[in-house]
């Protein structure tokens, strides 16, 4: 127990020190008129000279005395009323004594609850701090990924494009590959039949009749030019899924737009759905510095959206494709009389994903990727539609300076 | 542990519990009731209201038949919330203790904050709350709306702590649960202080002591 | 201010109540041996009776009179002394009153601000978990669309793979279609030829001779064998290109997987990459329930991984393409020679988007789809790879029970 | 507002400051040097290692002209951080202060802080910190690493308050901080207290009255 503590028991040395001593045993001496001493616990003189035969008189604060009042002269009730009076101030002292370090302790002890408590806040707010540092970073990383696969799925849906042609186009080849391997079936035919009249030269022009050797050489031309019609367009669609397929290169070639909207067209007409027309208004162009692959599946997609458009209407309509040399660049539009869009959703047309089909159902690019394609090029693309009577998609190319 | 030297032995025993539960209310009547060889006067250092602001303090004593002076303080610590520090500071160094409970229904809520406080608090100041002589005191027994006794006594059958019932006004209960204390407090510390052996105090003897009782002969 | 404040001048009648007073006025009234009475600052008495001609001592605290020992008989230096002492009383008790109220005031203060720090504490913590649970939504709103567009990357990359065919089928096809079409042209000098036959007719032998015709017969039926070569290679590449445009169905076909590796390896040679041999060992399988797009499609990814790593080897080798019936389902392996992975390569090889490659770069499907294709068919495909010595690619498909 | 009734007036003064600046050291050197017409003890409260636990109070007075009793109590805080508390409780119903700052290089910061602390702590316990007077003291000049003069002057310039230089152990400028501060309790008050009109007090009579100078003739 240290002598700070608020608790332990006082003895009259510690209560008052010399000074108050000096200051209070006079008068007392004086009231009592008669010799003083103050005595600690022990007996020893604090105050005073005790003399050897002085009655004692204890000052008692809890239980045992905390000092002594000696007096050899005094009458007894006096020093005990001088011990009562002492008394009044040893316990006054004390009770002073004990608030003032149950204070100090009280104060110390909670600073310390505070000083916890703060620590706790700063912890609190540390780790709140690390947290939205942490959950900041993460939600940054996220962003940079969402974005790197933004650019992939740009990239894969260009090529996804071409794929979906692919299909298509293979099944036109067919059809064409299927009547020249016929038309070969002929030849040979025919052959054999001239191999027959080296046989009957001798029989001269009545072989040649039984032959029917006219017939031969006549059906023979009309069968090459069919032919040479089904390898043409087997070489035409070709050409078109090369022309589809460059989408990899850079966009360093000089090309006439005219002739990628042919493409375009070719590809979007075989076959033509039913009730849909086409109308091509080309005006000539100047050549534009582009990736013509690319805006083949710009201008491929706008024209099979069109005419999805005017599918989804229920009723006969046209998609018309227009160019136009403007006096700083080249305009193209492409208009259908199908469903038109709400405003809600042209509002969202341009948006990444945004689509009002099934995935893996769409006619091609997404009108987010087409955009981008058109301002990779410099370009603008504007949206103008009536819900029920159509859209116009509208696209500016800038002249090369 | 107890303070000792030579001649003398001193435990410190506080009476802890939420505001106005009847601390002070104990001391004052421990007072009128005992009469130990030695009693001091209760030092009561209130603030207005009546209510404790650092402590209050009753001093007993008793001489041991082998002459050890055996002192008991008695201590309450200032119930009102903000006066944590305070508890603290008076629970120090404490030897055993009286947890003195509201038994009024409504009280139920502040009964269980002040208990737990009492458990955290010895812990910070460094004692072994599992093993200090505690006595559970349910005070206010003459209220009309108290919790009954069947239900507390089954409430605090599991803990390991007498529960005492009182009504401290009256003085009803006050000294059993004094009494519980100090078995608790002599059994804690026969051994260890040597109170059978080196000062030929038997519990009943020392009890007997502490609340000024003539000892039956045995 | 208020009676509790700590700083207020105190009065008698305040520090001693009756009691107090009750208990130090006879010691002090007997020490003095006189009459006595104690008065308070305005002089009332508070204990004693104060005669009418009684002497005043002052009880001075601070400045002023707290208040007063009044005494008629008592001599003056006694009265002193009496009052001496009483002040040293007044002084330890006000002493005591201003330490318990100051202490009262200070822990109150004490209390608030740890009242007001806790409260801080809790806002903080609040402000935590709501930032915390703001962001948490945030990071799993974003993988949720990072989820979204990997779904859609999953099905363009498909989709791109083919795409990716598409160019390369096309400039295959020109080149039997470019031999058809010459072949026909020679068709077209024939026939003239036979047509001028007829109107020789007479000379018989000696004009068919002069006309060549056995060699045009003979060279005919060549041309035709060749044309029929050629259009059956157009009609193949087309088949494969079809075969690998199917990969938006849903796998309900019962195809045979042979037939898929088949159009794989013939996609991928055609043309070979110099310094790389294909072989192949494939035995009768089942047949499986799959979609023969998305396997077609793994297959090529495969096998061209395994070309490219012999090519980046710098040394010839080859791809070996094993395919076996196991009893529980089917095993594919394919095994290159080329330069394997490092062990950081292979762990990280079924991430989505890696690639050692350039983007756009790539030779097909990533890893991480073909692998999304496989586990699509319930099957599993597992890597084992040796830097330096090669790569092998085993796939394992369980039958259809 | 200082304390007012029909014969006295009463103001608050507090020396604020950090631990250990010399706080009441400047008290009891007023104690020494002044000598009013009234003049109290100072009352020590200190606890140990001579730390300052609630306050000193030194209690000084004079009568004015009128008859008006006018007394002024200096109240000391305790600087050391964990007695916010109790700054705050002495600082309440402050009329003027004292803030007593440590010369020493290396308290730079301590003394920042506790100017900080009695501003906030002004605030929150109702004082208006911009227009009570205040007097700041630059303490233990003779220390040898003390911040110069120059440089204190330079760095108070544009604060509104008298900055003052003291030796308070030697009692060296702790009367002209202190009548620093009677000029602008004085000016503070004189209108609002009427002690030029009807105390009939100057600013040099109340200043001579308080210090227990003999003023000049006029």
């Amino acid at each position: 127990m240290s002598t700070s503590d608020f608790d332990r028991e006082w003895r009259l040395g510690e209560l008052f020190d010399a000074a108050m001593l000096a200051r209070i045993g006079p008068p007392l001496a004086e009231l009592l008129g008669a010799d003083l001493a103050i005595l600690d616990r022990d007996g020893r003189a604090l105050w005073g000279m005790p003399a050897p035969d002085a009655t004692r008189e204890a000052l008692i604060l809890e239980l045992e005395p905390a000092g002594f009042l000696a007096s050899a002269a005094a009458r007894p009730p006096q020093l005990r009323s001088a011990a009562r009076m002492f008394t009044a101030l040893l316990r006054a002292e004390a009770r002073y004594r004990m608030a003032s370090a149950l204070h100090l302790e009280a104060v110390t002890q909670d600073f310390e609850t505070l000083k916890l408590e703060h620590s706790r806040l700063l912890a609190s707010e540390a780790r709140y701090r690390k947290l939205s540092e942490e959950l900041e970073a993460r939600v940054a990383a996220q962003v940079a990924t969402l974005e790197a696969r933004q650019q992939m799925l740009y990239q894969a849906e260009k090529l996804a494009s071409v794929g979906q042609l692919a299909a298509g186009m293979a099944h036109e080849i067919n059809n064409p590959l299927g009547f020249v391997s016929s038309n070969l079936g002929s030849f040979k035919l025919y052959l054999d039949k001239f191999a027959a009249l080296h046989a009957r030269l001798a029989e001269g022009e009545a072989a040649w009749q039984s032959l029917d050797l006219d017939f031969v050489i006549e059906d023979g031309a009309e069968l090459l030019a069919d032919c040479a019609n089904g390898l043409a367009r087997i070489g035409r669609i070709v050409a078109d899924l090369k022309s589809f397929s460059n989408v990899d290169r850079p966009p360093t070639e000089r090309a006439n737009l005219n002739a990628c909207l042919e493409h375009a067209v070719s590809v979007a007409s075989s076959p033509l759905p039913p009730g849909v027309t086409l109308k091509t208004a080309l005006h000539p162009l100047p050549l534009l510095a582009c990736n013509p692959g690319h805006l083949n599946l710009v201008f491929l997609s706008l024209i099979k959206n069109g005419m999805q458009a005017v599918q989804d209407s229920g009723r006969p309509g046209e998609v018309s494709i227009r160019s136009e040399a403007a006096p700083d660049g080249i305009t193209i539009r492409i208009t259908d009389t199908g469903v038109g869009m709400s405003p809600a959703q042209q509002e969202r047309a341009f948006e990444p994903f945004y689509t009002t089909r099934a995935i893996g159902a769409g006619t091609g690019l997404g009108l987010s990727t087409a955009r981008n394609i058109v301002l990779a090029h410099r370009g603008r693309i504007v949206l103008d539609s009536t819900p029920g009577k159509g859209t116009t998609v509208s696209l500016f190319f800038p002249g090369t300076p | 542990m107890p303070e000792q030297d030579n001649t003398s032995l001193t435990f410190k025993l506080v009476y802890y519990g939420p505001a106005q539960s009847g601390k002070t209310t104990n001391l004052l009547r421990l007072h009128d009731i005992l009469s130990p060889e030695l009693k001091g006067e209760v030092m009561i250092m209130e603030t207005k209201d009546d209510r404790t602001l650092f402590f209050d303090l009753l001093p007993l004593g008793f001489r041991a038949p082998s002459g050890l002076l055996t002192k008991l303080r008695l201590f309450t610590v200032p119930g009102q919330v903000a006066h944590d520090g305070t508890r603290k500071a008076v629970l120090s160094r404490a030897d055993g203790l009286v947890f003195v409970a509201d038994s009024d229904r409504t009280q139920e809520t502040n009964n269980g904050e002040a208990f737990q406080s009492m458990a955290d608090n010895c812990h910070r100041v460094g004692l072994d709350f599992e093993h200090i002589p505690l006595v559970v005191q349910f005070n206010k027994r003459d209220l009309p709306n108290a919790v009954p006794e069947a239900e507390i006594r089954e409430r605090w059958d599991a803990a390991p702590w007498p529960v005492r019932f009182a009504t401290a006004l009256s003085g009803n209960g006050v000294e059993a649960t004094f009494e519980a204390l100090l078995r608790a407090l002599y059994r804690r510390h026969v051994d260890g202080l040597g109170l059978a052996t080196d000062h030929r105090l038997t519990e009943d003897a020392f009890v007997a002591g502490v609340l000024g009782r003539t000892l039956e002969p045995q």
